[in-house]
């Protein structure tokens, strides 16, 4: 019987101040020499309490604070805590609102893609790869400032409608971008997801089957990685997607490689998407006129779910019938997929554990609220 | 007594070269990987940012170089120096010019390879003594990596003394014939990416993998002391370029006078951007990728290499 | 030899052979069915395979060595800096502080007044007070005035465009305050009646203020008809210095304000004394003689050098019903002439059936009520929403107890030898068409109202066939004299028209717009300026929708000044004024109410603070009448996350955001910008540098 | 709410006496109520009707009771359910659904971090964000904590 003293495994904490963690997450390893035993996510970090700061808030002083939750993405969590309100306080939404809310999240969708891709490749060591990302998250950021004047807290979408109409020749410029960004994004495709060093890297890594996908809760690339084709713009339909066509990208083996290329993917996707909304973006008002300043929504629950980079990003809120919400809930897809990671982690190398966080892409902004 | 006198002399010469070529290996460095990121690299201080290193090492040298507490002291202290002296003395064998090496023996090349090998037990205790998870398994991970790497390393050069018919790096460079690119060129490309794992460089970096262990053996030294490490990195990848060139291009295709001189610069310069090339366009290596790449790969190539060369030199 | 993956990856060839086709431009097939995109690729197996995984290497060195030959994307900081977008979020700034910065007020003269409107609204400098009413009164400067204490001054600024201010504080629609964007916040303004507190306020100063005007052009202007739009068409020319004779045929002037209003709504000494200001400032007013009849217009054509047709609508329209001659139906207008200026029209303890839905018909109904009528009853086709008389109108009638039967239309007037006894009704399905065109719809449902006078208030005509025999104007065959309706020239030359006469029924303060688009008509003929060429025209604004603020909660301060109403059943009997008016000191705190939108000068509402999410603004205003100014503006740069949701609240559009974002600061007290540092140049000011981008000093 | 959908939610409600068939409330297709005893017994049913995916579970504070929420989706019926339960403001303890759904590990760890309900049976019923000598829940309205600012109450 060997002695039990020796084979003791080594407790390695890695984060939440650490490069690879994506933020301040913070995971208990236990270490077999390089083989990870036991995998335990310490979150937290950054809990400042958005759904209680949002309860002393008015209705349109919430949309700043959902900037904070996914600030990667932050246009999401505008759209869909509006999507929420509109529904419990029964605004409509003008057409060519609609269409601004679409071409901006997903402009949006890519560029957090890039920032997933990128870390992908340096959490893999490939640091050029997450440079050349951020170029072309830099282009999309650079047109977002144009348009609303922030590039990472836009606080754009708004109950009813959206803050800022786009400037005169902003679509043309978006156009442009659109048509440049395919290349680019071909070439990052070379880059990384066709180097062998990097395919053996990220290949059969983190494998998840399709019924844990389901099962765990992974929603948004992490469970279209192993298979799960469901993307909310197709089961909901909501807002202008039903006009628009667009794939959905799903991976077969659902390892780290297929929910990195799915994101890649669903960037050509959403340039499409783009363009099309573009050209059938009508004239108009961009806010239905005769929203209260103090909007009150009737007493009564509201549920509203859109397609975020990382998953299913849900609002529900409860109203009491007076100008602030009662309770704001936010169903964070980072959250329930960065979960996830002490299913994954165990009996892979210490290396590995990078690759498998980064492939689920957690925004602590989201996962902490 | 002149003769002591001399070497002091001449150790010191050598040692501010080596402090030379890792200040212009790391400058170099970070502005050729910043023209691939589309960026300057250092522009500020001096013309296209040349005296950056320097100021680099000027801070480093002035930092306070601090000591953890529950670190074993002696040998934490200790280490740099242990892995900087052996990858030093490899410049005392390279053949800068036509028959003439700073430090001329017999058995010069297998020294080269031998030497810098012991670097790899600096490095263990560096990590070890820093009583430091990352640290400790930095370390271990780069003493794996460097024995693994020895063998095609010393394989492909031996392909080397096989047709030169002698071992001294002196003698190989005098002995080099045009023909040797195309027979040795597997042996070349052996000895050129062993070298880049042997120096934890480029697709190799795993004892410093930034991502997972932060900085792997290195992570607790500061200072002064950091900037050693640094030196031996940078130097390392000099000198690889330099006996490279030297031996298997014969320093400068075998011609003499300032033409040749220009092409072995010309080379050297050239591989160290290749190693700096490889380094920021690839992701890092598995550990057990890593050793089967070393085992399963490289050494096969290098052992037919030998043969090869074997069959050549016997016509 | 294909790969492993299905043939849904139309976008990358996974195997990189070079003549692979990279993945086309995304097709913008629009409706393409939804496939499904498999991401997942691999290697080929065996030799091909290895020479993928070599090749792979070679094309990653490619592509970073083709990214070495590019220039690169940074900038060399700080030689080189960012340009950012004029909508940077970037520290706020303040464009004008009350107290330090002046509120502009509109200052022109008739001619060019409509062309300042229009280069404010372009500038986005127009408030909407000023915008949505017809004349284009300036509400927010004489807020400004008001709210200072200078309330003749305030009255002056009205006149220039609403030529009896104190009058027009009683009777206008205040299309105003639905448009004041205080509706947004809580409740708007009452601009009308701090046009009372103008007036009053003149009053005390009117002997030394009304000062004849100089005559300063030898032309003279023939007025026929001293309504809204005459005297204001008048007031105008007298400023240009023209001399303006004006033509009344009843015996006192005032047309459809002195005959047509009641005076519960408007005392007929204000008016008169209005319009005795303007006979001082030089208007010659001949009461008495009706142009036609006494004079013929021909006279006044060859004597004057512009004649104005400002008659308005003289006579009211009746209905073609059987029965309809018998005695006891009159014309709404002959019995509001009679009732205003007599009193007796002989109906007391009679029943009254008045029939029509508009403010005429309301007015004849009320004034039915004070001269004696037992009970008064109106019928309108339109239901009660639908009604197109003011709705405060309709209410205070309602209080004063006349019934109204809505949705019932006038079949037919039941008389017993000769004098009225009721009307058949017959109830009405639809009033407008789809297309919203007058065309009633009737159900065969019946129904008889007993009354013993019946009044028609459907409309109103002009009788002009008198007025132009020999001036060469011919009149259409519905008896309309036909008018260019925006340079409002008649076929003759040097003949113009404007009021009712022109626009056909509609509000006093639309009249009085007419009256100063025909005095600018008349300007140009008389200098001989081409009428129509580079003439600005009053740009249509649409007036905001607000949503509806709940009040309960808010503080009094906040709220608006009630204004006070005479008791329904008291008022109802004889023709006291019907609003009591507000008292000077809630005028005063009425005017600082007021926002001054547009203006670019911060007037401390506060509503940035409230609009705040982190609550890092705090404003505090110093109200007193002759110092009134901000006393406090801190932002707190701490608390702010520039998410801009204030500079989108303020009214003004003061509070602006710069390009000013490196904001570290070295001291505590430079992160709260306090009043001066909120004014600070657009370059930069000692808490942000000197070029407002270096940061603070540590001093 | 298609008729087929309608009627396997009733056919599930008959099953359990307590279970009450709700009308949609504007956050699923469906919402049944059902007391905490016998909440594991109906996730049970549901999970074997085919709701394979737990989408969300949170809670509300009423002040006098805490409402807890489920919010299913099934890919098969492509119809989404909402199932409340109720539990005493005192100690809320209900059973964990871990077992039945794993993706209701994290989030009822967040519920019971930040309301203190209880969950019996879960795999480590520990805090998920606040450190574990944090004292009291913060979305609770009555959470009452020195380094809570009031704000002003400026509308």
């Amino acid at each position: 019987m060997p002695d039990q003293e020796f084979n003791q495994e080594l407790v390695v904490n890695v984060g939440p101040q650490h490069p690879s963690t994506h933020g301040v997450g913070r995971i208990l390893l236990n270490l077999d020499g390089d083989i990870v035993r036991k995998a335990e996510l310490i979150i937290g970090h950054l809990h400042r309490g958005i759904e209680k700061m949002a309860e002393n808030r008015t209705y349109l002083q919430v949309v700043p604070l959902t900037d904070r939750l996914d600030y990667v993405g932050s246009m999401y969590a505008n759209w869909a805590y509006c999507r929420a309100v509109e529904k419990a306080a029964a605004i409509d939404v003008p057409e060519r609102a609609e269409y601004l809310r679409v071409i901006v999240c997903e402009m949006q969708r890519i560029a957090s893609h890039m920032m997933s891709v990128g870390s992908s490749g340096a959490d893999s060591g490939a640091f050029t790869v997450f440079v050349y990302a951020f170029d072309l998250r830099e282009r999309i950021v650079e047109l977002f400032e144009q348009l609303c004047g922030a590039r990472l807290t836009y606080s754009y979408v708004r109950p009813g409608g959206v803050a800022f109409d786009a400037p005169d020749g902003w679509a043309d410029a978006v156009l442009a971008e659109m048509r440049k960004l395919p290349t680019g994004l071909e070439e990052l495709d070379k880059l990384l997801f066709g180097n062998v060093i990097a395919r053996g890297r990220l290949k059969g890594v983190g494998i998840m089957s399709t019924e844990q996908a389901i099962a765990w809760g992974a929603t948004g690339p992490v469970a279209r990685g192993s298979g799960v084709a469901l993307d909310i713009r197709r089961q909901d339909a909501y807002s202008v997607y039903p006009r628009i066509g667009f794939d959905v990208v799903v991976g077969d083996n659902g390892d780290a490689y297929d929910r990195a290329r799915c994101r890649l993917l669903e960037c050509f996707e959403s340039v499409r998407i783009i363009e099309q909304a573009i050209t059938q973006m009508p004239e108009g008002p961009i806010l239905t006129d005769g929203i209260p300043r103090l909007i009150a929504p009737p007493k009564g629950d509201a549920y509203a779910r859109i397609e975020s980079a990382r998953g299913t990003l849900g609002v529900y809120t409860v109203s009491d019938g007076g100008a602030k919400p009662y309770r704001v809930h936010f169903r964070s897809p980072a959250f329930c997929n960065v979960s996830l990671i002490s299913r994954l982690a165990p009996s892979h190398v210490l290396s590995d554990l990078g690759v498998i966080l980064g492939s689920l892409d957690p925004v602590f902004g989201e996962v902490d609220r | 007594m002149r003769s002591y006198l001399f070497g002091v002399l001449w150790g010191f010469a050598a040692a501010i070269l080596i402090a030379l070529t890792a200040l212009f290996g790391v400058w170099w460095e970070r502005k050729v990987a910043g023209r691939m990121q589309m960026r300057f690299g250092p522009q500020q201080a001096g013309p296209a940012g040349v005296l950056q290193t320097l100021a680099d090492t000027v801070k480093l040298v002035v930092k306070e170089d601090i000591t953890p507490n529950l670190a074993d002291v002696p040998v934490f202290k200790l280490m740099p120096y242990l892995v900087f002296v052996p990858s030093a003395s490899a410049f005392a064998v390279i053949p800068f010019a036509n028959g003439w090496a700073p430090f001329n023996t017999e058995a010069s090349a297998l020294f080269f390879l031998a030497v810098p090998g012991m670097g790899a037990l600096g490095m263990l205790l560096a990590g070890w003594a820093s009583h430091n998870t990352y640290g400790s398994l930095g370390g271990v991970r780069a003493a794996a990596q460097l024995v693994s790497y020895e063998l095609p390393r010393t394989l492909s050069v031996l392909s080397l003394v096989v047709l030169a018919g002698t071992t001294s790096a002196v003698g190989i460079r005098g002995a080099w014939q045009w023909w040797w690119i195309v027979v040795l060129a597997p042996a070349f490309a052996v000895y050129f990416i062993s070298s880049i794992a042997e120096v934890n460089r480029g697709p190799f970096d795993l004892p410093e993998a930034e991502s997972e262990l932060v900085a792997g053996y290195f992570v607790d030294y500061s200072g002064i002391r950091w900037a050693i490490f640094m030196m031996v990195e940078y130097s390392g990848i000099v000198a690889a370029s330099l006996f490279g060139a030297a031996t298997f291009l014969g320093g400068g295709l075998g011609i003499p006078g300032p033409l040749g001189v220009l092409l072995f610069v010309a080379f050297t310069v050239a591989f160290t951007t290749m190693m700096i090339w490889v380094k920021w366009s690839f992701p890092r290596l598995r550990p057990d990728q890593l050793m089967s790449f070393a085992w399963k790969v490289l050494t096969p190539v290098a052992l037919v290499q030998l043969l090869v060369a074997g069959v050549v030199s016997a016509l | 030899m294909s790969t492993a993956d299905t043939d849904g990856t139309r976008r990358l060839d996974p195997d990189l052979d070079p003549d692979g086709s990279c993945g086309t431009a995304p097709s913008a097939t629009a409706a393409a069915h939804p496939t499904v995109v498999h991401a997942t690729n691999e290697y080929s197996s065996g030799v091909r395979g290895a020479f993928e995984r070599c090749a792979s290497l070679f094309v990653g060195l490619g592509i970073t060595a083709g990214r070495m030959r590019a220039r690169p994307k940074t900038l060399r900081y700080p030689f080189e800096r960012l340009t950012l977008s004029p909508r940077w979020r970037g520290a706020l700034r303040l464009t004008g502080l009350l107290g330090t910065d002046e509120v502009s007020t509109i200052q022109a003269d008739c001619a060019s007044y409509n062309a300042r409107i229009g280069e404010m609204a372009a500038a986005g400098g127009l408030p909407p007070c000023t915008g949505n009413c017809p004349a284009n009164v300036d509400a927010r400067g004489q807020a400004l005035y008001l709210a200072k204490g200078m309330s003749a001054e305030a009255y002056e600024l009205v006149r220039l465009r609403n030529v009896l201010p104190g009058t027009m504080g009683r009777i206008c629609h205040y299309p105003c305050e639905s448009a004041c964007k205080r509706n947004h916040y809580d409740e708007p303004i009452a601009i009308r009646p701090l046009h009372r507190v103008a007036y009053e306020g003149f009053q005390q100063v009117r002997a030394e203020r009304v000062r004849p005007l100089p005559v300063t052009r030898g032309q003279r202007v023939a007025v026929i008809g001293s309504g809204p739009s005459g005297l204001a068409a008048a007031f105008d020319l007298m400023q240009q210095g023209y001399e303006v004779h004006c033509f009344e045929k009843e015996g006192k002037p005032g047309g459809a304000l002195y005959s047509g209003v009641p005076a519960y709504r408007l005392p007929r000494d204000i008016l008169h004394g209005e319009i005795d200001d303007l006979v001082a400032m030089g208007l010659r007013i001949t009461s008495g003689v009706e142009v036609g009849v006494d004079m013929p217009i021909r006279h006044l054509i060859d004597e004057y050098d512009a004649v104005l047709i400002a008659t308005g609508l003289q006579s009211s329209r009746m209905l073609p019903l059987p029965g309809a001659d018998a005695e006891g139906v009159m014309g709404a207008l002959e019995f509001l002439k009679v009732g205003n200026l007599t009193g007796d029209v002989g109906i007391s303890g009679k029943r009254v059936l008045v029939v029509g839905g508009g403010n005429v018909a309301v007015d004849c109904a009320r004034v039915a009520l004070r001269v004696g009528a037992s009970q008064v009853q109106m019928t309108s086709l339109e239901s009660m929403d639908e009604l197109p008389a003011h709705p405060w109108e309709i209410e205070e009638a309602l209080d004063e107890g006349v019934v109204a039967l809505c949705a019932w239309g006038p079949h037919s007037v039941m008389a017993e030898d000769g004098c009225v006894t009721g009307m058949r009704m017959q109830s009405v399905v639809s009033v407008f068409d789809a297309h919203g065109r007058f065309a009633p719809q009737f159900a065969d449902e019946y129904m008889e109202v007993e009354a013993d006078i019946v009044l028609f208030a459907i409309g109103q005509a002009s009788d002009l066939h008198r007025l132009v025999e020999g001036s060469g104007l011919e009149l259409t065959e519905r008896g309309i004299l036909p008018v260019d309706r925006t340079l409002m020239t008649t076929q003759a030359d040097g003949v113009f028209a404007c009021g009712e006469v022109v626009t056909g029924p509609g509000s006093a303060i639309g009249s009085i717009a007419s009256g100063h688009e025909a005095a600018v008509s008349i300007h140009r003929y008389l200098q001989g300026i081409d009428l129509a060429e580079g003439r600005a025209f009053r740009p249509d604004l649409q007036c905001p929708r607000y949503g509806d603020v709940d009040l309960e909660g808010l503080q009094a301060t906040r709220l608006r000044a009630k204004m006070p109403m005479a008791h329904p059943e008291e008022r109802a009997k004889d023709f006291r004024s019907v609003e009591l008016g507000i008292t000077e000191a809630e005028g005063l705190r009425e005017a600082q109410r007021c926002l001054q939108c547009e203006s670019g000068v911060c007037v401390g509402c506060a509503f940035c603070a409230r609009a705040c999410p982190d609550y890092a603004i705090d404003v505090e205003r110093v109200d007193d009448p002759d110092n009134r100014h901000v006393a406090r503006y801190d932002l707190d740069l701490t608390k702010c996350c520039f998410c801009g949701l204030c500079a989108e609240q303020c009214p003004t559009g003061a509070l602006r955001h710069t390009a000013q974002y490196e904001l570290a600061f070295y001291h505590r007290d430079l992160m709260v910008f306090d009043k001066q540092e909120m004014q600070r140049p657009e370059e930069g000011s000692r808490a942000t540098g000197a070029d407002g981008c270096a940061g603070g000093g540590c001093d | 709410m298609t008729t087929t959908f309608a009627a396997t939610m009733a056919s599930i409600a008959e099953k359990f006496k307590s279970a009450v068939l709700a009308d949609s409330d504007g956050v699923a297709d469906a919402c049944i109520r059902v007391e905490r005893e016998e909440l594991l017994g109906l996730a049970t049913e549901l999970a074997a009707k085919g709701f394979d995916q737990l989408e969300m579970v949170t809670a509300v504070d009423y002040r006098d009771r805490i409402g807890l929420i489920y919010r299913l989706v099934s890919a098969t019926l492509s119809a989404s359910l909402v199932v409340r339960c109720d539990l005493p403001a005192e100690q809320p303890r209900v059973v964990s659904l871990a077992g039945i759904w794993p993706a209701a590990d994290s989030q009822e760890r967040e519920v019971l971090d930040l309301f203190g309900v209880a969950f019996d049976g879960h795999p480590c019923p520990k805090r998920i964000f606040l450190p574990d000598d944090f004292c009291g829940h913060p979305l609770r309205k009555d959470f009452e904590s020195p380094t809570l600012i009031r704000r002003p109450d400026l509308i």
